[in-house]
């Protein structure tokens, strides 16, 4: 890996972002990326000739744009943790495509992955799991910065980087921390360790999949902060996965919420959290904990019970329909297409037939046109209306 | 039944493999049966005897490796194990018959034994961790570090040559006649004591100190927390819930032990004359006995792997998480 | 111990108790086979008889008639006449006839794999109910091997279809004794009330099977077995202490050696002088006394025959010829041969020094300290050695190969010393190193005139010709020292006269104690309770 | 056994504050038990070194003095040639831990490149080289032993230290696969692959330092293994006699039936030896074993004052440390 | 709701440790559990709350002890049990019957080797001997079915069942015998919220119906306004505030409380300040002196360096009477 072809592929996306305010802000795209975990073959496969897979992530669209913070919500297993290990490129697609800086990624080891992790880095889930325990925060830091050509020339040089990298996400001073293990440090020192690392590749696009989930509200706070930072003083591109909607509100700009796989809506974060489309993600957000609510806690209608789908056999049309209160007939048979709706919110809901405009890639996020528009016109008007009630 | 399945086709082809070594050590091995059978007899063998012999054994003609392989694959699949060069003519199969039950019973039931008692002594101390039991642990340690001949010999000197309680060899009395009678069983019993004693002590703390570690090891597990907060029985708590869960390591440990009962029993057999197969193998190796090797190879890796098997399905009885398909 | 209290050993019981240290056994009677359980154990010849008995501890005395009343010999040793004795018959009540003797050789010539000793059989006949056998050559040296061959029934043997992997499991003899019941670890023979020669006293024998020498010791010793030959390191302490008036042990010798064999293909072992040299050194009172316990006739002629079992083939010069270490004697004749000794280190003429490598398998206890006291003494020469052990496989393979230096090793033994100077100086068996050479010579000793002196030795039509050319082997053998003789082999054995007595002993030397020799059976026709 | 239940605690490693340097990794060997055992091993090891110069006596050399009992000249007493068996034993003493630790060695070496191999890549290379690992746990070990030393006429230390390590790789190999394997999916190593480390550099740096307890535990597992292997070949007579260890010793011995002899001198020094080295050893591992597995630290167990007990806290209403709340008073009476 | 307490913990101290190095990870904590009502817990991580729960049931795994205090329970008749000085025996009658607890993640609080029958059914065999094989049968599919779970999962085993169900079925065996008691350590931890919810309102009709007292502990604020009716906050080992929910939702007074309330985002409403709290939380073996929140306290004065400030009923400044509520502030005293 040598500094010079980085730097050119750099180049070129600036280049490339000159060109037009909007449409070439877009750092990372997924286009209509499928991962499906094959299962181990039984005895009873092999006589039926089936090959039975877990349909992890289905025909997910989504874009990653400079200086912005692209929230992905949804429930647990729903796939967040494999998208953003997809576009990390830790897991081959099984199909899609995969854009960085408008080119196709081709898949491939050694060279080309490194040149791919130096702008796309992923932060893990878990800050506790994600540094190694043997080695002290110098080590992987070090690391970081040598793979990737930044560590400078001679010892100092890398002082200077390394201390540079710990300023960035606020452990000052650093000295007290190089040489540190990480069983030293608290969960949220961890965590920037953790972004640290991934900053010290110089990245264009941070993942960052559930970053907070395990800490505590007054370490969790610090650590949305500074990715917020990031976003503003170096225009990162972040996608970051929460389970926590009311963080998503707060800290990013846009919001995709996902279920058994699929994104089931998108749109400015305010207006997701706040009007929620897709009986979903109303879902989600009346299960939601708020504080606000306690007054009317106790009339709380029963939503929403059942269990979630199984991936290995997903239920066919919307595959939220065996739990959707306003399930209807086509639900069970059709999968809804993508509809637009005001604010550049859309919900792939076939509530919202005939209510917005039908996209075919120029929205927030999402690209690819969704299948079946022959049967998509042919729907009954959705009780949209009805739906926005619910969610107040 | 999947689970099943894979098991044995993992088997079968570890089965092979293992096999096949067998065939090939022996081969591979230097010198010849009739050399070693002529330095045991510190004979005075004629050269027409000598070839002759080699005929016998099936050693003069020059097959190919590849054409003794298919032969003997071929022989197994009838059940013929050949004769043996050692006792020549008498079929292998016959030689391992009349020493295997005695292996069998003496190591298979002193490993059990070592493995109930050590398992049993080990849930009582890890649970009771911090008492006197406790002090039990560098003694059984020390016991285990000792070679398990020297153990068997002092023991001798001490028990049967010394004070003349137990007699110092054979699997029963020389005056008696195998048969399931009282005389006879007791006699074998009898003979069984000092051998038998001596293995359990060397092996039990083992299984002691594996199962106190596991026991320690599941007993801070939150199931148990629980179910003491449930305000179980201590003994429910304690077999129900601690020593269940520990045991399951311990148990593919007992399936290997099982197969080690057949290989690891030459030096209780060298050191207590006892009959058995482990001193089978010992001469034949001594006396290039190919067909004799071969069978209580056989034996061995066949038990290894018929007990591991056995065990699996035990694991897969005791832990139902290994029973995937619903 | 508690076997002997509650089996019911003893003289009063009728039963005798026989071990041996040779692993558990498998249900085999066949005579033929070393490898049968008969064989190993000696209860073989409880069964079977023998056409004549003779005494190995005294080759040179007439046999006794056994199944034959008498043989004899036309004068070169090609033809022998056996009468048979009349009375003789089968433990089940058939008569012995000259038609079993005749079936019997014929069976020995057609199966080699059962004639262990390579006789060369030629003619087989039954001449008025006596069997002639004719030979190609003289058997001179194989006599004693020829009439003690044992009898089988052929009624029960010409229905055998394979001989040779026949197990043999219900033995019929002519001997005094029937196998009762067969278990690997012990073997109990009961006595034929019909027996033709006489009535035996010992109803009942057991035999016992050892794993090894310490475990049959402590059966001797506790008296649980109370015939047996075992080597014990210190039998005093080990055996005869523990009942100093009954437990009793001799140990005769035969007509073979144990010995430290060169490889005098090897340099510079290949200097006779320097052989000579180790042999004159050696310490074989030490190595009788720690290496032997004791047990194993002391060598005293340098010629390495036994005495006294030897006596009659010495020849003149070495009569009174004594085997006494002598360092200086032999450091002259390495100084002679053109050996240097400087700084306590020998060396060779060229220069180089001798250092060697004995090797025996590891286990052979008295070999491996005959080997350190070799070592010891041959320091004293300057010769530095090195003991090696390996596995008695790859020791034999090495020994038969020629890839040692020196090593000890028995030889074999017969009727005369023939036997055991055929095995070590043969240039008949002579093979390059490298090459198999099973029979003997492994040493790869090189002398036309041994080679010559044994073909003569072995086809002499009579006396005087023998007795040149065993005093020329005698003369070979001391001055070319191919091998050092160390210890007589000997035909010994452990005894306890607890319960029975009438054993052969050094002032009544009937026959060798040993139980796996033919005259074993004499020996328990000759026992009688002790009280 | 007890590794299975180990893999969660290697690497959480409970936080301690007060222990914060590189230090902290040897900190198993600050346990009484794993000290005992390490003073023991130094004491053989030094006699490993030092033994053949401080010997009274040359081993091999032969005396008048024969099967002479414990006395000021021959503190073991003498063998049946009068030999000193005290010189035997400390120049045996090199014989043993060589083969040992060169037997341990390279069982170590060999388990770890084959469990960490097949753990790592899995697929096809993790089922062929665990049946390799199967097979050779399915062998029967000592009779292979005795077949492989027996290739070789020239049965040296070195002979029998590789025999020995060839048939008994396979277990620990299983148990690197097993966590390799679970390691092989944690977080930092998929972060390691995700900020672009080679492979070669994650299984070196990321995992096998993971691993480092339980090789550790297996390596000094395998050195009790060859010894007393070692030790049992020299006394059933496979091994090369003629070199001085502690088996060669018990061979002797026996063959000459010392302890019938009432010899026990010559039999008895040379097995509390192996007993001693092994518990050493033994206690070793436990410390290994102990800071694989936190819970298995004594330490936190009971203690003289309060008798601890799983699911029943112990209640003390004494101060047990010195340290009680100085504002005890402080407090305010209950509502 | 009732005022009769059933649980009154005073003065309670828990050590880690019985030598030197030990660790005081409780110090002197006074809390009462109302009959009928929700009492929530929270605090940073490592402040006690689990070690609190634990202690009071002595289920303290080693080397955890109990150097003082005292925790009392109180039966319904009005008699009252002194916890801590139950002999083992008593202990196991007490538990369960008395008080239940959920433990902290449910994948590994039940006993993956037996199935979910067993285990329900054990604790029904302990503590109601006289119930024949198939009432207890019948009262295990009850005990599923008011958590939602059909009858036949009866015979699972805790694998073959998901998280959010293995979470009810140790619910489930919480309210088995129906006691006065069941304290929760971060049930729902491993949840979505879909779940967490479905599972906390099941949880909170069943209080409605069976009138037992809940003990609530979780890292989750929102949720805990949301559920529970009164709050203790901890901090370093203590109990620095305790109050009904919503007031300390609307007016924390201790520094922390306040810190923690404007560290999380609101997802309805107005976007608020979030402030966060500087600094991170105290080792419990190097414990500041005085007030433990000191040091990160923007509004610590002289005496907060120096004494340990009483938990005791504040100085209400605006001359309102805000119920039972107390802190241990030195700014409200
Ligand atoms: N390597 C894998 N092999 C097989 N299945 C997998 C694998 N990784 C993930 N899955 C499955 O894919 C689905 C999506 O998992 P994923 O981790 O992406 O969910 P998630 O949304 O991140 O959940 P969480 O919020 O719990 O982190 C799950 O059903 C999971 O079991
Ligand atoms: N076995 C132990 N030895 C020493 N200290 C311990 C032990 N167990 C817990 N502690 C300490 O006791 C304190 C309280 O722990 P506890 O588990 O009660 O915290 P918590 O409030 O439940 O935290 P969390 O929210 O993370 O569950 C912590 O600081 C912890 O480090
Ligand atoms: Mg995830
Ligand atoms: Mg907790």
């Amino acid at each position: 890996m040598t500094t010079d072809q980085s730097e050119n592929v750099r180049a070129g996306a600036d280049a490339a972002a000159g060109a037009g305010p909007t449409g070439t802000d877009v750092v990372l795209e997924a286009r209509g990326v499928t991962k499906h975990f094959p299962l181990r073959r039984t005895a009873r496969d092999l006589l039926t000739r089936e090959r039975r897979s877990v349909h992890a992530v289905d025909d997910v669209s989504l874009r990653l744009r400079r200086g912005t913070v692209t929230a992905l919500v949804g429930e647990s297993g729903s796939g967040k943790s494999t998208v953003a290990r997809l576009l990390a490129r830790l897991h081959p697609l099984t199909s899609g495509e995969i854009r960085l800086g408008g080119e196709p990624v081709v898949a491939g080891g050694g060279r080309s992955f490194r040149r791919y992790v130096r702008r796309v880095q992923l932060i893990f889930q878990d800050p506790f799991a994600s540094l190694n325990p043997v080695h002290t925060v110098r080590y992987h830091l070090t690391r970081a910065l040598k793979i990737h050509g930044r560590a400078g020339s001679g010892k100092e040089e890398l002082e200077r980087a390394l201390t540079d990298l710990l300023n960035r996400v606020q452990l000052t001073p650093a000295h007290q921390y190089l040489d540190k293990f990480p069983h030293e440090l608290s969960g949220g020192q961890r965590q920037r360790v953790a972004i640290a690392r991934a900053l010290g590749a110089d990245p264009q696009v941070l993942l960052a999949d559930e970053p907070v989930s395990m800490l505590d509200v007054s370490i969790r706070l610090g650590v949305l902060n500074l990715l917020r930072d990031l976003k503003e003083r170096l225009h990162l591109a972040i996608l970051y996965i929460t389970h926590d909607i009311a963080s998503a509100r707060y800290f990013a700009d846009t919001t995709l919420v996902m279920y058994a796989g699929r994104i089931v809506e998108g749109g400015d974060s305010e207006t997701v959290t706040q009007r929620p489309a897709h009986p979903y993600t109303q879902l989600l957000i009346a299960s939601a904990p708020d504080p606000d609510r306690v007054a009317a806690a106790a009339d709380q209608e029963e939503t929403g019970t059942g269990e979630p789908p199984s991936l290995i056999t997903p239920p066919p049309g919307c595959r939220f329909h065996p739990r959707c209160p306003q399930a209807m007939e086509r639900c069970r048979t059709e999968l809804p297409p993508r509809f637009d709706l005001a604010d550049g919110q859309w919900a792939a809901c076939w509530l919202y037939e005939g209510q917005g405009v039908r996209s075919y890639g120029n929205g927030d996020a999402g690209a690819k046109p969704y299948g079946n528009e022959g049967t998509a016109a042919t729907g009954t008007p959705a009780p949209g209306t009805t739906a926005r009630e619910v969610s107040r | 039944m999947k689970y099943l399945l894979q098991r044995i086709a993992f088997y079968t082809v570890t089965a092979w493999a293992a096999i096949t070594i067998n065939f090939l050590i022996p081969r591979l091995m230097p010198g010849d049966p009739v050399q070693a059978l002529l330095s045991r007899y510190q004979g005075q063998l004629d050269t027409k005897a000598i070839d002759s012999l080699k005929a016998l054994f099936g050693l003069d003609e020059e097959q190919s490796l590849w054409q003794q392989y298919t032969d003997y694959w071929a022989h197994l699949l009838d059940g013929d194990l050949g004769l043996s060069f050692t006792f020549f003519p008498t079929p292998v199969s016959e030689v391992i018959t009349q020493s295997l039950p005695w292996t069998l019973a003496l190591v298979g039931v002193t490993t059990l034994i070592s493995f109930v008692l050590g398992t049993g002594i080990g849930v009582y101390s890890g649970w009771k961790r911090g008492s006197w039991l406790d002090g039990l642990l560098p003694v059984t340690t020390f016991i285990s570090s000792i070679p398990y001949f020297w153990l068997g010999l002092i023991a001798i000197a001490l028990f049967a040559e010394k004070w003349s309680l137990f007699p110092n060899s054979g699997g029963y009395d020389s005056a008696l006649v195998p048969a399931f009678d009282w005389p006879f069983l007791s006699s074998a019993l009898y003979h069984a004591v000092l051998p038998g004693v001596t293995i359990v002590l060397s092996a039990v703390a083992g299984w002691i100190l594996g199962m106190r570690n596991m026991m320690v090891t599941v007993s801070s597990e939150d199931y148990v927390m629980v179910a003491q907060a449930k305000g179980l029985s201590e003994r429910r708590v304690m077999f129900g819930y601690a020593a269940r869960n520990a045991v399951l390591p311990n148990i593919s440990g007992f399936a290997l032990s099982l197969g080690f009962i057949v290989g690891g029993t030459l030096l209780v057999e060298m050191v207590f004359t006892y009959p058995g197969i482990g001193f089978q193998l010992l001469q034949a190796v001594g006396a290039k006995d190919y067909p004799l090797m071969q069978g209580v190879f056989l034996i061995i890796t066949l038990s290894v792997l018929a007990a591991n098997l056995l065990a699996d399905l035990v694991y897969a009885a005791l832990d139902p998480r290994i029973r995937k398909e619903a | 111990n508690s076997g002997a209290g509650k089996g019911g050993v003893g003289g009063a019981t009728g039963v005798l108790t026989l071990g041996k240290p040779d692993g558990p056994q498998t249900n085999n009677s066949n005579p033929f086979l070393n490898t049968s359980a008969g064989a190993t154990l000696g209860y073989r010849y409880m069964i079977y008889e023998p056409l004549a008995m003779t005494n190995m501890i005294k080759p040179t005395d007439k046999a006794d008639p056994w199944l034959a009343t008498d043989w004899e010999w036309e004068a070169n040793f090609t033809k022998v006449t056996f009468t048979l004795d009349e009375r003789a018959k089968w433990a089940d009540g058939k008569p012995l006839t000259a038609a079993d003797v005749e079936f019997t050789f014929n069976l020995l010539k057609k199966h080699s794999a059962l004639n262990w000793n390579g006789i060369p059989f030629d003619g087989v006949a039954v001449e008025d109910g006596k069997v002639v056998l004719t030979f190609k050559e003289s058997q001179f040296v194989n006599q004693n091997k020829i009439i003690q061959t044992f009898i089988v029934p052929k009624h029960i043997w010409e229905k055998v279809k394979n001989p040779e992997t026949w197990p043999n499991r219900t033995p019929v003899g002519s001997g005094p004794y029937r196998l009762k019941t067969f278990t690997p670890q012990t073997t109990t023979l009961t006595a034929t009330p019909t027996y033709w020669n006489g009535r035996t006293k010992v109803k009942e024998l057991r035999y016992t099977a050892y794993n090894d020498n310490s475990a049959a010791t402590t059966a001797l010793a506790t008296g649980k077995v109370e015939w047996s030959f075992v080597f014990m390191p210190n039998h005093k302490q080990l055996y005869i202490d523990k009942d100093p008036k009954n437990h009793k042990l001799w140990f005769p010798s035969g007509l073979g050696v144990h010995g430290l064999w060169f490889n005098t293909a090897r340099k510079p072992f290949d200097n006779p002088a320097l052989r000579r040299a180790m042999a004159m050194v050696v310490d074989r009172r030490a190595i009788h006394i720690q290496a032997q316990a004791t047990l194993y006739p002391e060598i005293t002629s340098p010629t390495g025959i036994p005495l006294p079992a030897g006596e009659p083939f010495l020849a003149p010069e070495y009569r009174s010829a004594t085997t006494r270490p002598d360092v200086a004697g032999a450091k002259k004749l390495l100084a002679e041969a053109g050996f240097t000794l400087s700084g306590g280190v020998l060396k060779d003429p060229s220069g180089k020094p001798v250092t060697l490598t004995f090797t025996d398998p590891a286990g052979w206890n008295d070999y491996i300290t005959g080997l350190a006291i070799i070592k010891d003494n041959i320091k004293q020469l300057g010769i530095e050695a090195k003991v090696k052990t390996q596995t008695a496989e790859a020791w034999g393979v090495d020994v038969a190969n020629g890839n040692f230096d020196a090593t000890l090793r028995w030889t074999n033994s017969g009727a005369t010393p023939y036997d055991m100077y055929q095995n070590v100086m043969d240039g008949a068996l002579l093979q390059p190193i490298g090459k198999s050479s099973q029979q003997g010579n492994f040493g790869r000793f090189k002398s036309e005139e041994a080679t010559t002196a044994l073909q003569a030795y072995a086809n002499a039509k009579d006396q005087k010709t023998r007795t040149e050319a065993m005093n020329a082997l005698q003369k070979i053998f001391v001055e070319q020292a191919p091998m050092i003789p160390t210890a007589a082999a000997p035909i010994g054995a452990e005894y306890s006269t607890k319960n029975w007595i009438g054993w052969p002993t050094e002032a009544n030397p009937y026959a060798p104690p040993q139980h796996t020799q033919p005259s074993a059976l004499e020996i328990v026709l000759n026992l009688t309770p002790a009280k | 056994m007890s590794i299975t239940a180990t893999d969660t605690a290697v690497l959480d490693g409970a936080p301690a504050p007060e222990a914060p340097t590189r230090r902290a990794r040897l900190r198993f060997l600050r346990g009484g038990k794993t000290r005992t055992g390490l003073i023991v091993l130094t004491f053989f090891v030094l006699l490993a070194v030092i033994g053949p110069w401080i010997a009274p006596y040359d081993p091999d050399a032969m005396s008048d003095q024969l099967l002479q009992p414990p006395s000021g000249a021959h503190w073991f007493g003498t063998t049946h040639t009068g030999q000193d068996v005290f010189s035997q034993i400390l120049v045996g003493t090199r014989g043993v831990l060589v083969v040992g630790f060169v037997a341990a060695l390279v069982a170590t070496v060999l388990s770890v490149l084959i469990g960490v191999t097949a753990g790592f890549l899995g697929g096809a290379v993790d089922e062929i080289l665990s049946a390799l690992a199967n097979i050779f746990l399915v062998l029967p070990g000592l009779p292979l032993i005795i077949i492989v030393a027996s290739f070789v006429p020239d049965t040296g230390d070195l002979l029998i230290a590789f025999a020995i390590a060839l048939t008994s790789w396979a277990w620990g190999s299983r148990i690197l696969r097993a966590q390799t394997l679970s390691l092989r999916r944690r977080d930092y190593v998929e972060a390691a692959r995700a900020t672009g480390e080679p492979t070669w550099r994650i299984i070196l740096f990321e995992i096998m330092p993971n691993l480092t307890a339980v090789i550790a535990s297996g390596f000094v597992g395998t050195v009790i293994f060859a010894v007393l292997t070692e030790i049992t070949l020299a006394f059933i007579g496979v091994a090369d006699i003629s070199h001085w260890n502690w088996g060669t010793v018990l061979f002797w011995a026996q063959s000459n039936q010392a302890l019938a002899q009432g010899a026990w001198w010559w039999f008895v020094p040379a097995g509390l030896c192996i007993a001693l080295l092994g518990t050493a050893l033994a206690l070793i591992n436990f410390g290994i074993d102990e800071f694989v597995n936190p819970r298995l630290r004594t330490a936190t167990g009971s203690s003289r004052k309060v008798k601890m007990r799983v699911g029943f806290t112990p209640v003390a209403r004494r101060p047990l440390t010195g340290d009680r709340p100085e504002h005890r008073t402080s407090k305010e009476p209950r509502p | 709701m009732s005022a009769e307490p059933v649980l009154t913990i005073s003065g309670l101290n828990v050590d880690y440790g019985t030598d030197e190095r030990a660790v005081h990870a409780l110090r002197d904590i006074d809390l009462t559990l109302h009959r009928g009502e929700v009492l929530g817990l929270a605090g940073e991580s490592g402040s006690g709350k689990s070690t609190l729960a634990y202690a009071v049931t002595r289920l303290l795994a080693p080397p955890g002890v109990i150097t003082g205090g005292e925790v009392h329970y109180h039966r319904p008749g009005g008699d009252r049990l002194d916890i801590l000085s139950l002999s083992p025996e008593q202990l196991r009658a007490f538990r369960w019957q008395e008080l239940s607890l959920v433990f902290q993640g449910a994948m590994n609080s039940l006993n993956p080797v037996h199935t979910v029958h067993s285990q329900l059914t054990d604790v029904l065999k302990a503590h109601r001997p006289d119930l024949r094989k198939a009432q207890r049968t019948g009262r295990a599919k009850e005990l599923l079915s008011l958590v939602g779970i059909s009858a036949d999962r009866l015979a699972a085993y805790p694998h073959q069942l998901s998280g959010g169900m293995r979470q009810r079925v140790m619910i489930a065996m919480a309210l088995a015998l129906e006691p006065e008691i069941v304290i929760m350590d971060e049930p729902t931890t491993a949840l979505d919220v879909v779940m967490q919810r479905q599972i906390l309102r099941r949880l909170v009709q069943l209080r409605e119906q069976l009138g037992f007292s809940v003990v609530f502990i979780t890292h989750d604020i929102s949720l805990l306004i949301e559920f529970s009716d009164r709050i203790a906050i901890m901090y370093g080992g203590r109990i620095v505030e305790e109050a009904g929910a919503a007031e300390i939702y609307r007016d924390p007074r201790h520094p922390y409380s306040d810190g923690l309330l404007h560290s999380f985002p609101a997802l309805h409403g107005p976007r608020r300040e979030l402030t966060g709290i500087p600094g991170s939380p105290p080792h419990l073996s190097a414990m500041p002196t005085g007030c433990a929140f000191h040091p990160r306290c923007g509004k610590a004065f002289e005496p907060c360096a120096v004494r340990v400030p009483p938990l005791a009923a504040p100085a209400t400044p605006q001359g309102t009477t805000p119920g039972r509520r107390t802190v241990a502030c030195h700014l409200h005293t």
